[in-house]
């Protein structure tokens, strides 16, 4: 019995794995959410700005992480279209260009935010460092139009939009390396606010910046997105997301501690 | 000519790279930059080799009817389709979007999303408390998922009447004290050693990629 | 290899002087537009640290290698995992089943990829003798060829060129998961006994390793990508340990190279020790020239 | 109509790689040889249209239209990594060695100044600030604990690193205490991911259960 245990089909894991998820997801079960200080403090940066300020968001994830970032993208995105905060989307990889777009489509949609007034779109530009770095002289340098290919200067919401100086935020939504560089190249450089939502693997890695103040917020993954879910008061994909997890988690906790007590009766007995 | 020139080579551009990074100058930069898209358009031709390589192992596959040979005529089918549309009509054309977007995203992702399957299986079998370094390796991992769960902290406040929100306070300890210090010593040791190699390899003492030490 | 002290002779030098000529000719034409002072300084003073770094360590490790040449025996720690070559190889052998050796996703110029490339060496003059099979299922078709280059030079060293052959090295995709879906299928299908992850990994490497082990062969793995290694080391019998992989190569060749270059790394952790200690002890005195040339340079 | 195919096939194609689960069988067989064709395929096209085209073939068109001359440069490239297609003919094969050459002394170039100042200066700096911080009073107890600990996890991980002498005595204790701190960083770094990873087939399941089958 206890060898057996010890000794498990892991075919028997998966089918527990697969349930975990599945039987939730058609459930649609709700657990409560903690938020923690560095996603309050994204949260509370956009709250206090006033109507008619400019948060722009990098879309710098490509499909493999959409899982984590979209919903942070459209929980950040309703909060500012609530607040009237204007919106600049862009992304520095070419994968990331077409997720931006629809998720910027589908928010304003739902809240009736109207491009060109509430956001614009600029898309993709290759040569990462060079984009940031020529957005602080002129974003119109880098992006001479906007994603349906529209000239900046015909966009009403940029008139008075030329460089970081009238951008109050930037928040990096990165699978990778990007928000280094925003931080390396923005942030010291033209002393640019900076604030990142990343996946979760990486999120260990972002903290010696928050440390330093050089993000001044930062959201872990799914997590994240449920946190802010929480903080606007509006549930969606993340909430439920964290909710599914915390089943898979305790699976796994579960099997764990399982396996360590079949491993101490075994261990008792040889004795 | 077969292992002086490559030599010579390998040192002129690793000198140069390493040099023009510290050199704000206009010519600098331009070389710098200049070499750099000189290797995105060396390194493509490479794929020709891969290509080559390709058809040949699939070739002789069906060729010999060795197990499963039928299967490998779907990778030619594959890679034909996709080059045959991808190419000329590029990668913005709808036909080609469609077939990236519904055959090789599903894919892609699926395949990356065995992981959640996997990393349950892993945990089970490999974190024992067989030996200290063991049990530590498993407190750690078990505090953190507990603390990533929101059901932790839940659990915790209505079982435990102090430390509100332990559990998710602790994950954030462990992951900001023990494990960025860990990964600080790895990454020192790691930078020190990607150093020391490039010096090798600039200076002509590692030549490995030459393809074995003999053979001149 | 010639002899001991070729390296700095010719290739080194005729590069040099290749180079003068070249860059101060197209300097000489450049400098001439310059329009900021930016533009037309030749060095970036902020830099100079992180350049004097360079040099210092440089210079550690050449010399440590010269010195390694000389012919002193250097020593070097217990490795633990790589006593266990010896054993999956004789295992595999045993067997009669094939030995699968991945070297990740890293491309040629990636130390983990060069570091894996010796290893594989090494085990390919082990696997010769035997005449068990070695299987490389490899994601860039530049390391492939010199993969394929090496371990016939291996096979050759051992007197085995009859054993060697080309169709076990070849290239497989360079799609990150298509990679693993493709290595995982040939792992169920052939059943190596022993299963080799060696280089730079990423996402894939738990997938890779669980399903080496649910078919049961003993896996060594060994990666410098930090996030990779809890799964390597709950998935596979023996892990190599960031800088362990780079070690990997000199304590099975026991090339003086190899060696002498790690005894440099060695000075290198002595030197950031020292600035550690130091910087901590003037930091706690109110004295901040350290942390502020530290800061300097970003 | 093209989308519901297009959802269809997605769907299957998930199934198929699930199947793996179970274990080897022809649907994953069918995917996964289908899967590495199409990479293929699409890794080609990639090439051509990001690499090929603005790197060699726009630089070289403007050369001639626009009267560009400095774009004639790009032969160069172009011809060194045309020496990829030496290895074809096995007379000639050790031509490859020249690009090869190039890319990695490129690639060691560039690293030996960007890792010495990203990761060796970053991270010596990172560990040292936290002092500056204690001098000026800023921290409270347990964060002075949390700084020192931090401390002892750098040096003593480092310490597990040195190649060159016997880990006996006191660089045993020390190199020991180092173990502890990995294994306490590879746990929590586990347990961290495994978010990550169950959010991935959350998302397929997402896909399968929405999207495809309409059930939520």
């Amino acid at each position: 019995m206890i060898e057996k245990l010890m000794n498990i089909d892991r075919r028997i894991v998966f089918i527990l794995v697969g349930l975990a998820v599945i039987i939730p997801s058609l459930l649609s079960v709700s657990f409560p959410i903690t938020v923690s200080q560095p996603t309050r403090s994204t949260y509370d940066y956009i709250e206090s700005l006033p109507t008619g300020s400019t948060l722009m968001i990098g879309f710098n994830y490509g499909p493999s992480s959409l899982a984590e970032l979209h919903p942070m993208a459209e929980a950040v995105i309703h909060h500012c279209f609530q607040q009237k905060v204007r919106v600049i989307g862009m992304t520095l990889l070419p994968d990331g260009a077409t997720l931006g777009d629809d998720m910027l489509r589908k928010v304003a949609d739902e809240t009736g935010a109207i491009y060109g007034e509430d956001y614009v779109y600029l898309g993709f530009r290759p040569g990462a460092t060079q984009v940031l770095l020529g957005m602080g002289t002129a974003i119109d340098s880098v992006f001479e139009a906007d994603y349906a290919k529209t000239p900046l200067a015909e966009i009403p919401m940029m008139a008075d939009i030329t460089n970081y100086e009238q951008i109050d935020l930037v928040l990096d939504l990165a699978s990778g390396s990007s928000t280094e560089w925003w931080i390396v190249y923005t942030n010291t450089r033209y002393n640019q606010q900076i604030a990142a939502g990343v996946t979760g693997v990486i999120v260990s890695q972002m903290y010696p910046y928050l440390q330093t103040k050089q993000l001044i917020g930062l959201m872990p993954g799914l997590l994240g997105a449920a946190e802010y879910e929480k903080l606007i008061g509006r549930p969606a994909k993340g909430t439920e997301g964290m909710s599914i997890q915390s089943f898979a988690h305790l699976l796994v906790v579960g099997l764990v501690i399982l396996g360590n007590i079949a491993f101490f009766i075994q261990r008792r007995q040889a004795e | 000519m077969r292992r002086q020139v490559p030599l010579i080579l390998c040192f002129a551009f690793g000198i140069v790279m390493a040099l023009t990074e510290f050199s704000p100058h206009r010519f600098s930069q331009w070389l710098n930059k200049e070499v750099i898209d000189w290797t995105l358009v060396i390194g493509p031709f490479a794929l020709v080799l891969a290509i080559a390589t390709l058809i040949q192992t699939h070739w002789t596959r069906i060729r010999r009817r060795s197990e499963y040979w039928q299967y490998s005529f779907l990778v030619f089918i594959g890679m034909i389709v996709m080059v045959v549309i991808g190419i000329p009509l590029g990668q913005r054309h709808p036909v080609f979007v469609w077939l990236f977007r519904y055959v090789q995203v599903p894919m892609d992702a699926t395949m990356f999303s065995l992981l959640a399957f996997f990393i349950a299986s892993a945990a089970y079998r490999a974190f024992r408390a067989r030996t200290l370094e063991a049990t530590l390796l498993l407190a750690a991992a078990l505090i953190v998922m507990i603390g990533n769960a929101p059901v932790g902290d839940l659990i915790w406040n209505t079982i435990i009447p102090f430390g509100d929100n332990l559990p998710s306070a602790a994950r954030q300890w462990i992951l900001d004290n023990p494990n960025l210090s860990a990964r600080r010593g790895i990454i020192l040791g790691i930078s020190l050693g990607v150093i020391s190699q490039s010096i090798r390899i600039i200076l002509g003492i590692e030549r490995s990629y030459l393809g074995g030490v003999e053979g001149d | 290899m010639k002899g001991p002290r070729t390296f700095c002779s010719s290739p080194v030098i005729q590069g040099l002087v290749l180079l003068v000529v070249v860059l101060g000719y197209a300097a000489n034409a450049f400098a001439q537009e310059a329009t900021t002072i930016e533009d037309a300084q030749w060095f970036d003073t902020n830099k100079i640290w992180i350049f004097l770094a360079v040099l210092l360590y440089s210079a550690t490790v050449v010399y440590c290698i010269y010195h390694a040449r000389s012919g002193k025996e250097l020593f070097i720690r217990r490795i633990p995992g790589l006593e266990a070559v010896d054993e999956a190889i004789g295992r595999a052998t045993e067997m009669g089943r094939s030995i699968m050796y991945i070297l990740g996703l890293g491309g040629v110029s990636n130390v983990a990829t060069i570091a894996s490339m010796n290893i594989l060496s090494q085990v390919a003059q082990k696997t010769a003798d035997y005449e068990t099979p070695l299987r490389v299922p490899c994601n860039d078709p530049i390391v492939m060829n010199v993969v394929r280059e090496m371990v016939r030079t291996a096979y050759l060293n051992e007197g085995r060129p009859d054993a060697y052959n080309e169709e076990n090295i070849f290239f497989l995709t360079e799609s990150q998961f298509a990679y693993a879906a493709g290595v995982d299928g040939m792992m169920v299908r052939e059943e190596p006994a022993a299963v080799f992850l060696q280089g730079s990994f990423f996402a894939e490497s738990l997938i890779l390793a669980e399903t080496g082990n649910s078919i049961g062969a003993i896996q060594i793995a060994g990666t410098d990508k930090e996030h990779q290694l809890p799964f390597f080391i709950a998935a596979c019998d023996y892990t190599l340990i960031g800088e362990e992989l780079y070690a990997a190569s000199a304590y099975l060749s026991r090339e003086p190279m190899l060696l002498g270059s790690l005894k440099g790394q060695d000075y290198g952790k002595v030197m950031i020790f020292g600035a550690i200690v130091i910087g901590v002890i003037l930091e706690l005195f109110g004295i901040t020239w350290l942390t502020t040339f530290f800061q300097r340079v970003n | 109509m093209w989308e519901l195919i297009g959802i269809w096939l997605a769907a299957l194609l998930t199934l198929c790689i699930f199947s793996f689960l179970y274990r080897d069988n022809p649907f994953y067989r069918f995917a996964e040889h289908l899967f590495v064709g199409v990479s293929v395929g699409y890794g080609i096209v990639l090439t051509v249209h990001q690499g090929l085209i603005p790197f060699a073939w726009n630089p070289l068109r403007d050369a001639f239209t626009q009267q560009q001359w400095i774009g004639l440069v790009k032969i160069i490239p172009i011809c060194i990594g045309a020496l990829f297609f030496a290895r074809l003919f096995p007379a000639h094969g050790w031509l490859i060695r020249y690009p090869i050459a190039i890319l990695i002394g490129v690639g060691s170039g560039l690293a030996i100044p960007n890792v010495m100042r990203a990761d060796i200066f970053e991270q010596v700096l990172g560990t040292l600030t936290p002092f500056a911080q204690i001098h000026a009073g800023e921290l409270d107890p347990f964060q002075i604990f949390g700084a020192i600990l931090m401390l002892l996890g750098v040096i003593s991980t480092l310490t597990y690193f040195f190649f060159s002498v016997e880990h006996r005595g006191v660089v045993g204790g020390v190199s020991k205490i180092g173990i502890v701190f990995l294994m306490i960083g590879f746990g929590s770094a586990f347990g961290n991911t495994v978010m990550g990873r169950v959010s991935l087939l959350i998302q397929r399941v997402d896909f399968l259960l929405a999207d495809w089958l309409h059930l939520i």
